[in-house]
């Protein structure tokens, strides 16, 4: 419980207060390490999603290739 | 639709996401408490919010199909299922990220987390049943799951009202407690990813109608003929 | 509701000529009750402790049995093709499902009447006057599982799976069920009465969280039996 | 007079792809209609719309000359089904079958009834018997006590012949003729042509998903007719049965 206070009592005031610019701009701020591996993961699962649907949609378009000119082989192949 | 995409759609895209980038690490201020690992927000609610209006753009896929039976409402809820999930991955994937720096603990069991978790499991759930079925009775099927699980879309939503929890309550609708710069940044990421979104979901559900198509065609040639 | 009836004695009477299921089920919780116990025996003899490990084994217990039970009843419509008979006798669908989630919630009811008294005895429970409001709880989370499990069983054994299958369906979605029963029985067991408002809270979620599955499932499950 | 079940330019699609396609046709009382037709050419998608079990993609089916509701539950209540699927408990015996079903049909007095079909078709001693000990013969029989339980207006035949000995066999023509005579409108799938004589008045041959020959078993012999579905077959083509 005292864990928990702990943890919630500064995240209530989130967004309202902004750091002074001057204060300690000389070090970076905490927590900056962080956030740019987090943007690098979002921007990796992006980019990973891309890489699946394009590989699927060329999967499909080369199958319907290979259908199509077999049509052609054997035409109206009945 | 998908050439118009890659040569005018990424461009802008790329454009707007590195101008977003600039907002969220310059333009919006640093705030007191939390400092840098605040920056995640921008990302992290943009996310879930995109994620959620998939699951709900599923939804309604789920009950257009059984009031019409057409296909397209089968093919685009598909698609917003896996889109939600690539956005809800993002949304777990960052979490435990940030929760390292203000939690100093990678995961808690905190109903926030456990019920987005969930969420994310329920669609997983429906793609891999999904696989396993073919032809109307896997519309049917489908359609059922996007409306059940659908259900669970306000649970999760509103689970930091409803339990006691560490997750950080934005206050009803997120954003509007922010300071003006952070305000416009957020805002902007939402507008962003949701931008991202509908190309997406409709590359994804065309993707779906030219392989049922082939499908189609497959079986086709199988049988000799219509049959 | 005349049909409604028939169905149901049908059904419990199929299991009675049979018995397997039944017996079954009950082992088989029987061994989750008993592994969950022997898993926890270290931390015995806190009270708090064992509060916490009863309400725990009942409601995994339950859900197991849950996963189990629900394949097996409609897996009795769907082998030899009974569905099919019962749709040419004019069963209407929704009825097919209220009968079939009230044969799985008896069942359940059943194997939880003999569950409960075992785990008692094994955890040490010290007070039996909460009986009855234990059996309220149980009965709450009973209809979520029956409810849920018997509609996600119908996609599931669709889909050629069984309990595999059909547990990713349903324990994502029965979580809130899963953890609202848990604090609740939690609280009903350190205080022997729901007296504060989180476990009303909970209590609440529940018949909620039933109420609108019976209702929506109800109307999905026709297209879930079309051929 | 309309007849009992009329379905007109009726087709069915899976995955957009058709399985039935145009086709019209009426069962009457008294009459019975073969579909003769090789696997795969959509009969028992044929059957399962008839009825009214799927609903066609094209085209509509009228029962008793009314357009078919969306709820069919209670026109399904006056048809009977037969399949080579059991559709029983196989747990249960066959007077708990009949007794289930007829509670469902709400037929007025199960009892009597069911032992009138179960004597009709030689099972009455094994009555309290479950179906599972039945060979596959016996439980066709039961299957077809019980498609008769509700005395249905309408009755559907998806291949009834398929596991029957001769005398089972001999035992269903009789049945199919005299549910005929008794006014009773009958729909029959077979891949037999000889059957598909014997049983009909008339019947349609059904190959890749259209109907491609109508024909009158009083007109035509059964080498004709046989030669009539492999000239069907072929021009459809289909490989021939």
């Amino acid at each position: 419980m005292i864990h928990w206070a702990t943890i919630v009592t500064p995240l209530t005031r989130i967004g309202l207060t902004v750091q002074d610019s001057e204060s300690d701009a000389a070090k970076w701020p905490r927590g900056f390490g962080y956030m740019v591996a987090a943007y690098a993961v979002v921007w990796l699962i992006l980019m990973a999603y891309f890489w699946a649907l394009s590989r699927r949609a060329r999967r499909i378009n080369d199958r319907l290739d290979t259908l199509l000119s077999d049509e052609k082989v054997k035409p109206a192949g009945r | 639709m998908k050439a118009l995409f890659r040569s005018v759609g990424i461009p802008i895209l790329s454009i707007l996401f590195a101008l977003d980038i600039w907002m969220i690490f310059f333009y919006a201020p640093m705030e007191k408490e939390l400092q840098a690992s605040q920056k995640i927000f921008y990302f992290h609610v943009a996310a879930a919010m995109t994620a959620f209006l998939a699951f709900t753009v599923a939804f309604v896929c789920g009950i257009g199909w059984y009031v019409r039976k057409r296909e397209v409402w089968d093919d685009v809820q598909v698609a917003s299922v896996e889109v939600g999930l690539v956005f809800s991955a993002i949304v777990l994937a960052t979490g435990p990220i940030w929760a390292r720096t203000a939690w100093n603990t990678w995961w808690t069991w905190d109903p926030r987390l456990v019920t987005m978790t969930i969420l994310f499991l329920c669609y997983v759930g429906y793609l891999v049943v999904r696989a396993s079925l073919s032809g109307d009775a896997r519309k049917n099927a489908c359609a059922a799951m996007a409306i059940l699980f659908g259900i669970n879309i306000p649970i999760t939503w509103l689970s930091i009202q409803w339990w006691r929890t560490i997750h950080p309550d934005i206050g009803g609708l997120p954003g509007t407690r922010l300071e003006p710069k952070m305000r416009i940044a957020f805002w902007f990421s939402v507008l962003l990813f949701i931008l991202l979104f509908i190309p997406l979901v409709a590359i994804r559900s065309r993707m779906e109608r030219a392989a049922k198509a082939l499908r189609a065609l497959h079986r086709e040639r199988l049988f000799g003929g219509t049959e | 509701m005349r049909d409604l009836l028939t169905l149901v004695a049908k059904d419990l009477r199929l299991q009675a000529k049979t018995g397997e299921l039944l017996a079954s089920i009950f082992i088989y919780s029987l061994l989750v009750v008993l592994i969950l116990s022997l898993a926890s025996a270290p931390v015995h003899g806190n009270m708090r402790e064992g509060i916490h490990v009863i309400a725990s084994t009942l409601w995994v217990a339950l859900a197991f049995a849950g996963v189990v039970g629900a394949t097996r009843v409609i897996e009795i419509e769907r082998r030899d093709d009974c569905l099919k008979s019962l749709r040419l006798a004019g069963v209407s669908p929704s009825i097919l499902y209220l009968a079939k989630t009230t044969t799985n919630a008896i069942l359940l009811a059943g194997i939880q009447f003999l569950t409960v008294p075992v785990t008692f005895v094994f955890d040490d429970a010290t007070t039996f006057a909460i009986v009855p409001r234990l059996a309220f709880v149980l009965f709450l989370g009973i209809a979520g599982f029956s409810a849920v499990g018997t509609v996600m069983a119908a996609i599931s054994t669709r889909a050629g799976g069984r309990e595999s299958l059909l547990s990713i369906l349903i324990l994502p979605l029965l979580v809130p069920v899963l953890l609202g029963g848990i604090e609740a029985t939690k609280t009903l067991l350190a205080e022997g009465a729901f007296l504060n408002p989180n476990s009303i809270f909970w209590l609440k979620l529940l018949v909620v969280y039933d109420i609108v599955f019976l209702a929506v499932a109800s109307l999905v499950f026709e297209y879930l039996i079309e051929e | 007079m309309a007849p009992l079940l009329l379905a007109e330019g009726v087709g069915k699609d899976f995955d957009e792809r058709p399985v039935l396609d145009g086709v019209d046709l009426a069962l009457e009382s008294g009459r019975t209609v073969a579909v003769l037709g090789p696997n795969g050419s959509g009969k028992t998608t044929l059957a399962h719309i008839l009825a009214l079990l799927l609903r066609p993609t094209r085209g509509h089916v009228s029962f008793e000359g009314r357009a078919v509701p969306r709820d069919p539950s209670v026109v399904r209540r006056r048809i009977g089904f037969v399949s080579h699927q059991p559709g029983l408990y196989l747990d249960f015996s066959p007077l708990e079958n009949l007794a289930f079903f007829g509670r469902l049909y709400r037929v007025a007095d199960v009892a009597s009834r069911s032992k009138e079909l179960l004597e009709r078709f030689g099972l009455w001693r094994f009555r309290e018997e479950p179906v599972r000990i039945f060979s596959r013969g016996m439980t066709q029989r039961l299957i077809l006590a019980r498609a008769l339980l509700h005395d249905p207006a309408l009755l559907l035949f998806d291949e009834p012949f398929t596991g029957l000995d001769t005398p089972g066999e001999r035992l269903l023509l009789e049945t199919l003729d005299l549910e005929r005579r008794a006014g009773k409108a009958i729909f029959l799938i077979t891949h037999d042509v000889r059957i598909a004589h014997a049983a009909a008045t008339e019947g349609i041959v059904l190959a890749a998903s259209r109907v491609r020959r109508r024909f009158k078993t009083d007109e035509i012999g059964v080498d004709t007719l046989e030669a009539m579905y492999r000239d069907a077959l072929q021009e459809a083509g289909c490989a021939t049965a």
